[in-house]
């Protein structure tokens, strides 16, 4: 089942005179679990707006199923099921949860997701369903952010970062219902500075470097020293 | 090359909140044009006459500007304007400084006067006005108010600027000659046009028992007390409100309401003159407008046709382009107008002459709502064409 | 370490050269022009230096009034009560009238600052209309009818026209030199700083607030200095005319057209404004909804200016105020022939 | 300087709670910690970029906590922000003149000599005349050191200045500190790359959720086992 | 005084009619609409010209303006202020001051400088007798209870339909709204389209109630702006209250001299920016 139904090749991106990818060779088939790690600064945000049509790239530099969807708008993206949970959750915060999740299925895509399913999934929020989004402790805002994604019913759900900020158990709770979310052959990509959660919860990965794949592998075939190296460009 | 030639700058406001004043300004200039298109003898010599017409914008700013460029750099030989004291006073004092002589009409001779801190034994050099005065507004009005049975409370309408002040004024104005005819007056100061709601004139006017209400008011603002005054109950006998109801336009915005309005009355096709360069009668001028613009006759149209009048009778008697010679001739103006007779000797003030003053009603005739002498007490010359109506309220 | 600054170059130079000259030039215009280039003169004169405050305060400061109006009046009126009431020559009063308006802009200043952004703009406006109606209430000065100056009469009007021209001869040259030195000194370093990050510029120990505190009350002196030119020139004031919006309507033209945040903006954009006005004021409501299209065509598709654009086109700054740090002073010939080292420390 | 049991709230969100420490004269202090663990908070607290809610902030003596930040920047409180904030449309020259000027306080002339050689020390040189909104993140990164040392600051907050660095790069970044340092000023630093941290720090703070975690030592700290767990995600 | 307060109360109503436009539009996209008060004029003309077309009642003239305004205004949006969004404020003040002036000019020159009304009918002097002296017109009345219908529908509109949900989070972070699949230049767009529905109706009203002229937009403007900045920014209900106050305000001005009601009314609007800078009911985030 190895299509790979989202596929970058060079694809590079810029904000304004200042370069920040340089050309990227990216792959994911459907159900797979990728990861990207990297410093700061490397590049890895810039890569998951570039795929979600926040920063504009090449027609030809991102593909979905095989056509071309570089530059398109973002809305056109999410109807073709990509969705990005952001780096720093970015809640809306004049909107309560609840609202907060009806705006993930603005879009209006069909799939297994609605509100009581995630409900299911992430209990708490349906306690907290009705006060403003922000005042939630940073875990909840974080599956809050997570149930966003998910409303849009995606083929592929992008995490940027999603242990930013969190108390390590809550990062474990949060990795922890990853699977679930992916058991249905959703494709997730995760964004993650945190190598060892990375490589646990990923089957490949990819280290970014300076707006550049320094790595690309199967996650449990590489050593601490490799990934350091790649990582920083140095020896710890 | 200006030899043979006659300038004259002519100001008016033809866009802004004035521009009412202004409508009959394109159809005056055609005619007169017309009247001196083979020039005019002055002095045994034969001068062509050029009319440069600029905006004010309604503004007084404009109009000072528009003065000084038709002075200084279309060097004109005489300027003249009319229309509010926002006009004329600037251009006056436009022209006063850069010595150019000057006529105007179509603004009370005291506003004009004392507003532009003129010396009633000194006067002013170079300008000169026409119009009729507030003790002829005073006169006209409060005769007019006697000939029904009222309260004899009058609420005042008079708002913070040229006009407002001085009508209103403790001095000069309207309250204290009211009271000394034996009138109240409800005066609860002077207010800031536009202003959008007027209860509380109307519950000092119900609480004052007034059945006459007067006052010099912009359109807009007398729009929102007319209707407010309606919603309160209140039914005054009789509305004497200048400006707000001199123009058919503002007037037809009012409908209904508008029947049995009084305002004062300068010049109407009824006035018994005549044009002392066309020959036309008032009646003949206004049918003249009518027929040229399919509007109704208006006030300014008589004012503005006046304002040319004088202007060309001093140039045909100046006899040179020098402006001292032209002073001159204004001074001594003596000529009988489609307003009435122009006599600068004889004057309230120096540089002043007045024209006469009637008041006149809105009254229905047929389908539509008519304007008919119905007070001529300052003026017994100009016949009355109906008698007063309180006011009816449906 | 010594460094070698670059500030001007050999166009920059000459664009001041020439400007100096045409200001000699300008000074005798009494003895061989016509009254009404000079009564013209005075006219953009006003508009200029008032434009010059808008962009000072705008395109500089960042802060987008659309009050100004309430110096330019307050100028006028505060001239003519010191020229009729206090008898003091109205030329001497002009200084003096800006002056005031710079001390009301301190209090005018503590509510002003309160709104950011678009509320700063109209609110601002508020401010103007106090001013006005507050103005329109005082008898003294003709109360809502306005009054004439009444100070200058029995001046010939020769002296008196040239007086007032030299005056604003020397007004105009005072306001550009006033603010291109600021500019090019460090508080127009720190003003720069300010409009690219105000989060930084507080950082790097710009005092921040005093310096839009400072640029305000610098623009509301100008502002009504122009004011009392205006008045000195026209004889009559009123709160309409005084305090009317159309004034920053006119500065936002001037400068759009310009080159907003460019020293010579509004400059070009004055002399353009002065042309338009000359040949198209007639057209009276065409030519203000013309006006009012061109700021809004300018805006959306030509931001730089006229300013901006002769910039690109003649590759150098007509009055630059940066500092080119010269890179290999010995060496480097090519550049030296193009760029002249004013300064060396 | 010293800083006092300073706290710090967003709306419910504490994100400094009574964090105290103090750094000697002349001597590195390095921070870590997670992301959003209020790092920069606490460096916005000393600039006075935001306001504390609690504790006092002590610098040579005087205290600093009610001064405006431009105060306290001529006091000689020097920073460089995380996410750069250059003056975009200045040159990189003029950037430097700007600080010298009002950071510094000194005069035009000597603000030039200031700024020349800083932008000779810092590599900054061949991009002088450049507007600084057109470098690359790099140099931005670079341009926020310049900035902040030509307010000559005793107390300079460096808030993670290496990320992104090369390795080559981030050594010639800590020769061009240790050169700082040896002038006698006075360094707080933020940095994920740990061993650049280690290698010129005299004593570490790690912040967790807005509290102090540990202090003290830099092998000793890095060594400690919440450290370990907390912050680079080993299982000790 | 209770008069007083009552005739500020109806003011206040038409008041809040100004204003909701305001609030709108800058609460979605932090847009300052300076030209509001001469498109509100313009709604005002646009309604005298059509109510003869479709045969003189206001009523009707209102069902064929409303949806003439929205599609002005959401063309005006699309075409013109997109483009002058961003973070820096200058572009959409020039651009909307600049359409003040057009608006103006263009009114002077189709409708003359000559103040018109539309004709209300009864309507216009009808009134309701609440005490022995205290009369309430129908009009003033009839108007409150649009201005508070409006504010109601636009809080509902707000608070419970994917459109507001979606109003509010352009608001709040447009790039994550166009993640979500949300076209922030078409929300935008129906913003400034319902806005410039609520600016036609008030204009509608402030015909019917006096008169409008060309020169007429800037006052309503600051009236529209004072309501606003009072009541606290983002949201209706405050705009509804801040319309209220600067309503009593300027009647009670209007009572102590009629020469300082407007005056005073902007007096009160300074204090309320002194002493609560974020209005009597700022919108709280977080
Ligand atoms: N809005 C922006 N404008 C300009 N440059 C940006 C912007 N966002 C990111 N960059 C720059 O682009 C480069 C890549 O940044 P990006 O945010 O993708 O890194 P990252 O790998 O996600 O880092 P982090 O781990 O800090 O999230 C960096 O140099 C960054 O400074
Ligand atoms: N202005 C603000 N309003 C609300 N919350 C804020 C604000 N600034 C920071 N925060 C929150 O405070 C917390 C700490 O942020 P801070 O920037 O200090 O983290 P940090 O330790 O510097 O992280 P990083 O390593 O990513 O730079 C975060 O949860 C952040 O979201
Ligand atoms: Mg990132
Ligand atoms: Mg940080």
């Amino acid at each position: 089942m190895s299509t790979n139904f989202l596929q970058t090749a060079g694809l590079t991106a810029r904000y304004g005179d200042a370069q920040a990818l340089f050309g990227i060779d990216f792959h994911i088939a459907t159900g797979e679990t990728v990861a990207i790690i990297g410093a700061n600064g490397a590049g890895k945000s810039t890569f998951l707006k570039a795929i979600t049509g926040l920063v504009k790239v090449a027609p030809g530099a991102l593909t979905i199923d095989g056509k071309p969807w570089g530059g398109r708008s973002p809305g056109d993206i999410v109807r073709q099921g990509i969705a990005l949970v952001p780096e720093g959750r970015r809640l809306f915060p004049s909107l309560t949860v609840e609202e907060n999740l009806k705006m993930g299925a603005y879009a209006g895509r069909p799939g297994p997701w609605s509100l009581a399913r995630l409900y299911t999934l992430f209990p708490i929020l349906e306690e907290k369903r009705k006060v403003p989004a922000t005042s939630l402790s940073g875990g909840q805002q974080q599956m809050v952010a997570i149930g966003r994604a998910l409303m849009s019913n995606p083929r592929l759900l992008l995490c940027d970062e999603i242990s930013l900020g969190l108390a390590p158990i809550v990062i474990k709770e949060i990795y922890d219902a990853l699977p679930a979310i992916a058991a249905e052959g959703m494709s997730v990509a995760v964004v993650e500075q945190d190598v060892m959660v990375a490589q646990r919860v990923s089957r490949r990965l990819y280290c970014f470097q300076e707006g550049r794949v320094s790595l690309e592998g199967a996650s449990d075939g590489f050593s601490r020293e490799q990934i350091s190296q790649a990582y920083f460009g140095i020896q710890t | 090359a200006g030899d043979g030639i006659f300038k004259i700058g002519y100001v008016s406001p033809q866009t802004g909140p004035l521009a009412a004043f202004a409508e009959p300004d394109a159809f005056t200039l055609e005619q007169v044009r017309k009247a001196v298109a083979g020039g005019i003898i002055s002095g045994g010599k034969k001068f062509a006459v050029e009319i440069i017409y600029k905006d004010s914008q309604s503004n007084p700013n404009r109009a000072g500007a528009a003065a000084a460029e038709l002075i200084l750099r279309d060097k004109v030989d005489l300027v003249i304007a009319s229309s509010t004291p926002a006009t004329t006073n600037p251009v006056a004092d436009q022209c006063e400084l850069n010595q150019v002589p000057c006529i105007t009409n179509d603004a009370p001779w005291q506003p004009y006067f004392f507003g532009r801190k003129g010396d009633p034994k000194v006067g002013f050099e170079w300008t000169y006005h026409f119009f009729w005065g507030l003790e002829d507004i005073i006169g006209t009005f409060s005769s007019l108010w006697g000939k029904i049975p009222t309260s004899k409370a009058v609420g005042g309408l008079w708002p913070n600027d040229e006009d407002g002040n001085a009508w209103g004024d403790g001095k000069m104005g309207f309250p204290p000659v009211l009271a000394a005819k034996g009138f109240k007056v409800v005066d609860r100061g002077r207010f800031q046009s536009p202003i959008n709601n007027f209860s509380s004139f109307i519950s000092a006017f119900k609480s004052g028992g007034v059945d006459i209400v007067t006052g010099v008011v912009p359109p807009p603002d007398f729009a929102n007390f007319w209707n407010q005054a309606g919603q309160q109950g209140f039914q005054p006998k009789i509305v004497t409100v200048a400006k707000a109801t001199e123009f058919p336009a503002s007037i037809a915005a009012f409908g209904e309401r508008a029947n049995g309005l009084t305002v004062e009355l300068m010049w109407s096709p009824a006035h018994p003159f005549k044009s002392s360069f066309t020959g036309q009668s008032a009646r003949q001028l206004a049918d003249a407008y009518t027929a040229a613009s399919g509007k109704p006759w208006t006030m300014p149209l008589g004012l503005k046709h006046s304002l040319f009048e004088v202007a060309l009778d001093v140039l045909r008697r100046a006899g040179s382009k020098d402006p001292a010679a032209i002073r001159e001739a204004i001074r001594g103006t003596h000529l009988d107008t489609i307003v009435g007779p122009v006599d600068f000797r004889k004057g309230p003030v120096p540089n002043v002459a007045k024209t006469p003053l009637v008041a006149g009603q809105w009254q229905k005739r047929g389908k539509g709502l008519e304007l008919v002498i119905v007070d001529n007490s300052q003026a017994p010359n100009i016949p009355v064409q109906a008698e007063l109506l309180p006011i009816k309220y449906g | 370490m010594t460094a070698t600054v670059i500030r001007s170059t050999r166009g920059s130079q000459a664009v001041i050269a020439i400007a100096a000259a045409l200001c000699l030039v300008a000074a005798t215009l009494p003895l061989w022009g016509e009254p009404s280039w000079m009564r013209e003169f005075v006219e953009i004169a006003c508009y200029l230096i008032f434009a010059m405050m808008w962009n000072l305060l705008a395109g500089y400061g960042g802060m987008v009034s659309v009050g100004q109006q309430a110096f330019f009046g307050l100028g006028g009126y505060v001239m003519l009560a010191l020229g009729n009431f206090g008898g003091i020559n109205p030329f001497v009063a002009i200084p003096l009238a800006a002056l005031v308006a710079a001390l009301a802009s301190l209090p005018v200043s503590k509510l002003a600052f309160r709104l950011q952004g678009g509320y700063f703009s109209i609110g601002t406006w508020v401010i103007a209309e106090v001013f006005r109606l507050s103005i329109a209430n005082v008898a003294a000065v003709g109360g809502g009818s306005g009054t004439s100056l009444t100070a200058l009469r029995g001046i010939s009007r020769s002296t008196r026209e040239n007086t007032t021209y030299w005056v604003a001869l020397a007004c105009v040259v005072a306001s550009l030199a006033l603010v291109y030195l600021f500019l090019r000194s460090k508080q127009g370093l720190a003003l720069q700083a300010i409009r690219d990050s105000e989060v930084a510029a507080e950082s790097q120990g710009v005092g921040v607030a005093r310096m839009k505190l400072a640029v305000y009350v610098v623009a509301a002196f100008g502002c009504g200095m122009a004011g009392a030119l205006y008045f000195v020139s026209n004889l009559r004031i009123s709160p309409d005319a005084a305090f009317g919006v159309n004034w920053t309507a006119f500065a936002i033209f001037i400068v759009m057209i310009g080159g907003i945040g460019r020293i010579e903006g509004p400059v070009i954009g004055a002399v353009v404004f002065w042309a338009l006005n000359k040949f198209f004021s007639d057209y009276g409501t065409w030519y203000q909804l013309g006006l009012g299209l061109l700021a809004i065509l300018m805006t959306l598709f030509f931001r730089e200016g006229l300013g901006g654009f002769v910039h690109r086109r003649l590759g150098f700054e007509m009055l630059p105020t940066r500092r080119i740090l010269q890179l290999a002073p010995p060496a480097a010939p090519a550049t030296a022939s193009r760029l002249t080292p004013e300064v060396t420390a | 300087m010293r800083v006092d049991k300073v706290s710090k709230s967003y709306g419910t969100l504490k994100v400094t709670r009574d964090v105290s420490f103090c750094v000697e004269e002349g001597q590195t202090l390095g921070i870590l910690g997670p992301n959003g663990a209020g790092k920069t908070t606490l460096f916005n607290l000393i600039s006075g970029d935001v306001r504390i809610d609690s504790g006092g902030i002590t610098f040579a003596g005087q205290d600093v906590s009610g001064l405006r930040p431009h105060q306290r920047c001529q006091a000689g409180i020097g920073r460089s922000y995380q996410v750069p904030h250059p003056f975009g449309n200045m040159t990189v020259f003029e950037n430097l003149v700007t600080a010298a000027c009002f950071g510094a306080r000194v005069g035009e002339r000597q603000a030039w000599d200031i700024a020349a050689g800083i932008l000779d020390k810092t590599g900054l040189l061949p991009h002088a005349n450049k507007p600084a909104g057109s470098l690359t993140l790099l140099n931005r990164k670079r341009l926020e050191l310049a900035r902040a040392l030509a307010t000559r600051p005793r107390l300079l907050l460096l808030d993670e200045i290496a990320g992104g660095l090369t390795e080559h790069e981030a050594a010639e970044l800590v020769a061009e500190l240790k050169r700082i340092k040896a002038e006698g000023t006075t360094m707080i630093w933020i940095e994920h790359v740990v061993h650049a941290l280690m290698s010129i720090a005299d004593r570490l703070l790690v912040i967790n959720f807005g509290e102090k975690l540990a202090e003290g030592e830099p092998v000793a700290v890095m060594n400690s086992p919440d450290v370990r767990r907390v912050y680079m995600g080993l299982e000790a | 005084m209770t008069e007083t307060i009552v005739q500020g109360l109806l003011l206040g109503g038409l008041y809040c009619l100004f204003s909701l436009g305001l609030s709108l539009m800058f609460g979605v996209m932090r847009l300052t609409n300076i030209a509001q008060g001469d498109l509100i004029v313009a709604g005002g003309f646009a309604a005298i010209s059509i109510a003869p077309l479709v045969g003189g009642h206001f009523v009707v003239a209102g069902l064929v303006l409303l949806p003439l305004a929205f599609a002005v205004g959401y063309g005006l949006q699309r075409l013109v202020l997109n483009r002058t969004l961003g973070k820096d404020p200058l572009p959409s003040l020039v651009v909307t001051f600049g359409l003040s002036i057009v608006i103006q000019n263009l009114l002077l020159e189709v409708y003359s400088a000559s103040p018109r009304s539309l004709e209300a009918g009864a309507l216009s002097t009808g009134s309701i007798q609440l005490g022995e002296e205290l009369f309430v017109g129908t009009l003033p009345l009839l108007i409150l209870g649009v201005a508070l219908a409006a504010t109601l529908g636009l809080q509902l509109l707000f608070s419970l339909t994917p459109l507001g949900r979606a109003f509010r989070a352009v608001s709040d972070d447009r790039e994550v709204a166009e993640l979500m699949g949300v076209r922030s230049a078409n929300v935008y767009a129906i913003a400034t389209a319902l806005a410039t529905a609520l600016i036609a109706l008030a204009g509608l009203f402030q015909s019917l109630r006096t008169t409008v002229s060309p020169a007429d937009g800037p006052l309503l403007l600051l009236f529209a702006f004072e309501s606003v900045i009072i009541g606290g920014m983002g949201s209706f209900w405050g705009t509804f209250v801040g319309a209220m106050v600067l309503g009593v305000s300027q009647q009670v001005g209007f009572r102590f001299d009629p020469g300082w009601g407007v005056w005073f009314g902007h007096l009160v609007f300074l204090a309320v920016l002194i002493v609560r800078p974020n209005g009597l009911f700022p919108k709280t985030k977080g």
